[in-house]
């Protein structure tokens, strides 16, 4: 993207927008401040990118809007370490430094003519929107879409907004989901963790794929029951994430034996997660 | 405070860091009170000068400070009860490594100044700002701040010039 | 085993006299592992390369037979004791081969309230000395080969200790390196004590090996790897350097049991054990305050007498 | 033809250097260690030691800027280094095991994305290699592939001969040039016996068997066993000549700072840590296994080379006697 041949030069964006999904989870909304790179910039549904706060540091987050929507990129963090509190404290009009995109995607084409099953917890539905709104946008080539999502309580949904609109439109199928304890008086989705309400929405597994983002306790139990569903690993996608600093296989930190999630990753099918050396 | 007329070809960068229960008080009496002193001085307030922690003092002269005041309530009228007492042997502790590692003390002053003490405050200031001028700016730090690993700094010997006459002089001067 | 009814000075310590410490220990080590004293040993044993030893933790009286002690045996092993290492051993009580050194820094972990002295089965060592770093690996013990530190060593004996081995040994008519050393630097002008140390510091390469095999490094998040906000920076560049370095000295004063580990393992030679040699002396100038081998109440920055010393104080 | 050049030339080579405005590298007392630092004049060139540290800091310098940026008129300027400047270098009196490391680092370096930081400085380089005739016991070049006279990663190859002077070999045409360019100070002729070279306590390792333990034994109590005991610095990553790992960090204010690469160890505890406080590799045998696994297995899967020279840095410097080569022999020697 970038004119220099510096791998670590950013390109600046500004901010656009900036929405609070829950009381830590921000979402910033970055428009590039070159025209080229503004017009250029493309990347697909899985990649991640180097978001830099000047005077802190670089941060790695997926790029959370959809591949379909050009003009803008998004990315979704929780403030917990130096870089995410400094992104937090910048406001509309500031600006950030964004490197990428980075690493491997979802393979969309593969997935046209099927059923698609996502499955999220938590912060990690980001990394799945990208994917929802690429073929939410592409609608017709895809045949049933079914959006498991959980979180630890209501408040910790991400993208509310969306939500409602996935839930008021006719094409999509939302079941939402909190922790047990986690339930507003008004929630009107249900209460329980996600493998057992994925288990409970027990969606079809002819001719569907399913992908899956969340901490590694959910992805652990939830592997079991799309098992049960009858998903093959080849059908079942994940997005791993490591600490990362380089994003480009260089700063030798993010491998899982050797694989290096910067490079081969971060989008694997379950079959490759399992085939991962025991460190995962 | 209004700013001295007199010009000087130097004007120190001091750094005081202050407790809040005396000298923040002592200093803001100065204030109340017009008292005048050197506009030199930039306070940073803190609880108790049992929370500065010398790194805070190493930090102030990496960032530029010429010198350095560190004040708060005499023995005894701690806010927190022994705060000050910690500090006095930490200090005294941390004077002594300074000046091994070759770092000289008169730039960091020491203080205790009550809050009714807003005379003493300037007289503190004052005669730390005066010294500090007569010293000059203090090199080492800032130097050091510049200063890099040789292979991070190739990039100098680029610039030296080629000079050929003296080149030739050398290759003669061989084999 | 009664260290203390003689003292010998000699030219040269012979291997006879670790192969006899070594026994000792063997012997001991092997009958509290039996008897299920200890759940572990922390002992040396013997590296590939001739003349080196490493640190190991032992748990069954097999391998407690194979312990050594010989002047390769440099390490100060309490750090294996500490919070730092978490989780290596199993709970319960733990025996420890300790060199007088070792043991100041175990009273000062126990005066941290970071070790029991019930906890542990100290094996101390009547050590007439260890090798400096790099030098030659004769198995004998010379004015040449031993390490600064122990050139002036004061705990030849370990007072405390539940067992000791060796009998008191020492070698004769060493001079004292590193007091001289530090005479020098301090005798000095300012600048020239400035360029000393930046000349030493600036080699530094925030390897972190002298923190992590320091005692008295515990903390599971260590100051300078704070970044919010970062008090020292992170990168190995000199400004940030001197400031690791002088943030440590301070941290260690008071502390500091003058094992000089963190001097042997700087693999750019740095003189660290001047650092915090020069502290100790200053506390104990001061407050009076040596760090021994005996747990004490508080450290010296820990506690204050309302008449300490203020004369640089306005 | 096999040409010569004295030790007096040799100095007299780098006098020349420096004074064409070339950096000119090798071993250097500084202080009381030997290191790679540029060199004033001829006479500054020791060749009695190793250096302390390996010779990728040329390439690959402990800490450099990688871009700086400043906020001008409220609008943020971010500048790029200008790799232009980086200056001709020449590297003298690196024995096989650093001349060699650049040639296994150019892989990792440029493999998709290409950082030309490092690349711009191997572009500009000339490396002199000699031949080694020290060695201590730590060394163990042999057994990973290399050797004391291995010209591998060298343009020009000395040996050092009985007589006191080097026999040299132009390895690459960069080393032709060099020689080229100060013919005078080079002579035809063979030369004297040269020097013999110290044998190795480790002599050869079957590195494709250790590769497949490895690879079969991810989960081993031998990773408790040796590692239980390193106490996690970055000693040996940080004076190896091939690790190359590195963070990436701010330093400045928001308005006006500099973005720095610099070394970092995968023995750090905090290497790996997540934001989220998860850390994959949560343990001191991990975080060494992982050292272990990424020179003899990783980098080897992915680039088909051994991320190690056998210079035996490691082996002289860890706190601990943790022992690289005793591992490979141990593993070397296993049944299964």
């Amino acid at each position: 993207m970038c004119k220099s041949d510096n791998i670590y030069l950013p390109n600046l964006a500004t901010i656009e927008a900036i929405v609070d999904e829950t009381p830590d989870v921000r979402t910033l909304r970055l428009v590039f401040q070159d025209e080229q790179v503004r017009e250029n910039f493309s990347f697909r549904a899985g990649q991640f990118a180097e978001y830099s706060s000047f005077g802190f540091g670089e941060s790695t987050f997926c790029i959370a809007s959809a591949p379909t929507r050009k003009g803008y990129i998004e990315c979704c963090f929780r403030s917990v370490g130096r870089v995410t509190e400094s992104l937090r404290r910048l406001e509309v009009g500031d600006t950030v430094g964004v490197r990428g995109p980075y690493g491997n995607s979802f393979p969309i084409e593969e997935f046209y003519g099927k059923s698609l099953v996502f499955i999220a917890g938590g912060i990690a539905l980001p990394p799945l929107r990208t994917v929802i709104w690429n073929c939410l946008d592409l609608r017709d080539k895809f045949k049933d879409i079914t959006i498991v999502y959980g979180a630890r309580s209501e408040a910790d949904l991400v993208y509310k907004h969306e939500l409602k609109e996935w839930q008021e439109r006719g094409d999509v199928r939302l079941v939402k989901c909190v922790d047990p304890g986690g339930a507003g008086p008004d929630f009107d989705g249900k209460v329980g963790f996600v493998p057992t309400v994925l288990e409970e929405a027990a969606p079809s597994s002819e001719n569907t794929i399913a992908l899956v983002c969340g901490p590694p306790i959910m992805i652990k139990f939830t592997l079991p029951v799309l098992e049960r569903l009858g998903f093959s690993d080849d059908n079942i996608y994940t997005t791993l994430e490591n600490r990362m600093k380089c994003g480009v296989g260089k700063c030798g930190r993010c491998n899982v034996g050797n694989v290096y999630v910067c490079k081969d990753g971060p989008v694997f099918t379950a079959r490759q997660v399992k085939a991962m050396s025991q460190e995962f | 405070m209004h700013a001295e007329t007199k010009q000087h070809d130097f004007e120190p960068k001091i750094v005081a860091f202050v407790c809040t229960w005396c000298t923040y008080a002592g200093a803001d009496l100065a204030g109340t009170s017009r008292m005048q002193y050197p506009s030199n001085v930039r306070v940073l307030k803190f609880p108790c000068t049992g929370r500065i922690d010398p790194v805070f003092i190493l930090r102030a002269f990496q960032k530029g400070a010429d010198g350095v005041l560190v004040s708060g309530c005499h023995p005894g009228d701690c806010h927190y009860m022994a705060g000050n007492f910690h500090a006095r042997r930490r200090f005294a502790a941390f004077r002594a490594l300074l000046s091994f590692v070759g770092v000289d003390l008169n730039r960091l002053q020491f203080s205790w100044v009550s809050a009714a003490e807003g005379g003493k405050w300037v007289d503190v200031v004052t005669e730390l700002t005066e010294r500090v001028r007569t010293m000059g700016p203090m090199p080492e730090f800032k130097e050091l701040e510049h200063e890099e690993q040789w292979s991070t700094f190739a990039g100098a010997s680029a610039d030296k010039v080629l000079n050929s006459p003296e080149l030739k002089e050398a290759y003669d001067s061989i084999g | 085993m009664n260290a203390k009814a003689s003292k010998t000075h000699v030219t040269c310590i012979e291997p006879a006299y670790y192969e006899a410490i070594t026994e000792a220990i063997r012997k001991e080590a092997v009958q509290i592992l039996k008897d299920e004293t200890v759940v572990g040993v922390v002992g040396y044993l013997p590296g590939r390369r001739k003349g080196t030893a490493s640190p190991a933790l032992v748990t069954t009286a097999e391998e407690a037979g194979k312990l050594i002690f010989s002047p390769a045996c440099v390490n100060n092993l309490s750090v294996y004791l500490t919070k730092a290492k978490k989780g290596v051993l199993k709970k319960g009580k733990v025996g420890i081969v300790a060199k007088g050194c070792d043991m100041r820094a175990l009273a000062g972990l126990i005066t941290e309230s970071q070790l029991q002295r019930e906890e542990l089965f100290i094996i101390g060592v009547v050590c007439p000395g260890v090798y400096g770093f790099g030098a030659e690996r004769t198995g004998t013990l010379t004015e040449a080969n031993i390490a600064r530190k122990c050139r002036e060593c004061s705990v030849h004996l370990p007072d405390g200790a539940d067992v000791a081995a060796g009998t008191h040994t020492e070698l004769a008519d060493l001079t004292p390196e590193e007091a001289e050393e530090m005479a020098r630097i301090e005798a000095m002008p300012q600048a020239e004590r400035w360029a000393f140390w930046k000349e030493h510091f600036s080699r530094c390469i925030r390897c972190m090996a002298c923190r992590q095999v320091c005692p008295f490094c515990y903390c599971e998040q260590c100051l300078c790897d704070k970044n919010r906000p970062q008090a020292v920076e992170s990168s190995p560049r000199p400004a940030g350097n001197m400031a690791w370095h002088l943030v440590r000295a301070m941290h260690l004063a008071g502390r500091c049991g003058g094992c000089a580990e963190c001097e042997r393992v700087c693999p750019m030679d740095i003189p660290l054990n001047l650092l915090n040699r020069r502290m100790a002396k200053e506390l104990k100038e001061l407050y009076d305050f040596e760090a021994g081998l005996n747990p004490v109440e508080k450290g010296p920055l820990n506690q204050y007498k309302e008449d300490d010393d203020q004369s640089f104080i306005k | 033809m096999p040409q010569i050049i004295t030790e007096q030339n040799l100095r007299n080579l780098i006098d020349l250097l420096v004074k064409e405005a070339k950096l000119v590298v090798g071993p250097k007392l500084s202080g009381s260690v030997v290191l790679y630092e540029p060199l004033a004049a001829g006479s500054d060139l020791t060749l009695d030691a190793l250096p302390r540290r390996s010779s990728k800091e040329l390439f690959f310098p402990i800490c450099e800027d990688i871009l700086s940026y400043k906020r001008e008129n409220g609008a943020m300027k971010v500048t790029d280094v200008d790799r232009s400047k980086f200056p001709e270098t020449v590297l003298i009196g690196a024995p096989p095991c650093d001349a060699g490391s650049p040639a296994i680092l150019d892989a990792v370096m440029s493999w998709d994305y290409n950082d030309e930081f490092y690349l711009e400085r191997r572009r500009k380089s000339t490396i002199v290699g000699i031949a080694c005739t020290k060695g201590d016991d730590a060394c163990f070049c042999r057994a990973v592939g290399l050797a004391p006279d291995a010209e591998g990663g060298s343009d020009l190859f000395l040996t050092p001969l009985k007589d006191g002077s080097y026999a040299c070999k132009a390895v690459t045409d960069k080393g032709q040039a060099l020689v080229a360019a100060h013919q005078n100070l080079f002579a035809d002729g063979a030369g004297t016996e040269p020097v013999p070279f110290v044998d190795q306590a480790v002599e050869k390792l079957d590195l494709v068997k250790i590769k497949k333990w490895l690879e079969e034994h991810f989960e081993d109590p031998l990773w408790e066993k040796i590692a239980d005991i390193c106490v996690g610095c970055g000693a040996c990553a940080f004076i190896c000549p091939a690790c190359h790992c590195f963070d990436i960090n701010d330093e400045g204010s928001t308005d006006d700072g500099v973005r720095r690469k610099h070394w970092d160890a995968c023995g750090f505890a905090k290497f790996t840590n997540h934001a989220s406080g998860h850390n994959p590799r949560d343990v001191q045998n991990k975080r060494y296994r992982n050292r272990i696994m990424h020179k003899f297995k990783y980098y080897d899967d992915k680039f088909g080379k051994t991320l190690c020279t056998g210079c035996g840095r490691c082996i002289r410097a860890c706190p601990v006697g943790i022992d690289i080569a005793e591992i490979l022999e141990t593993i070397n020697g296993k049944e299964d």
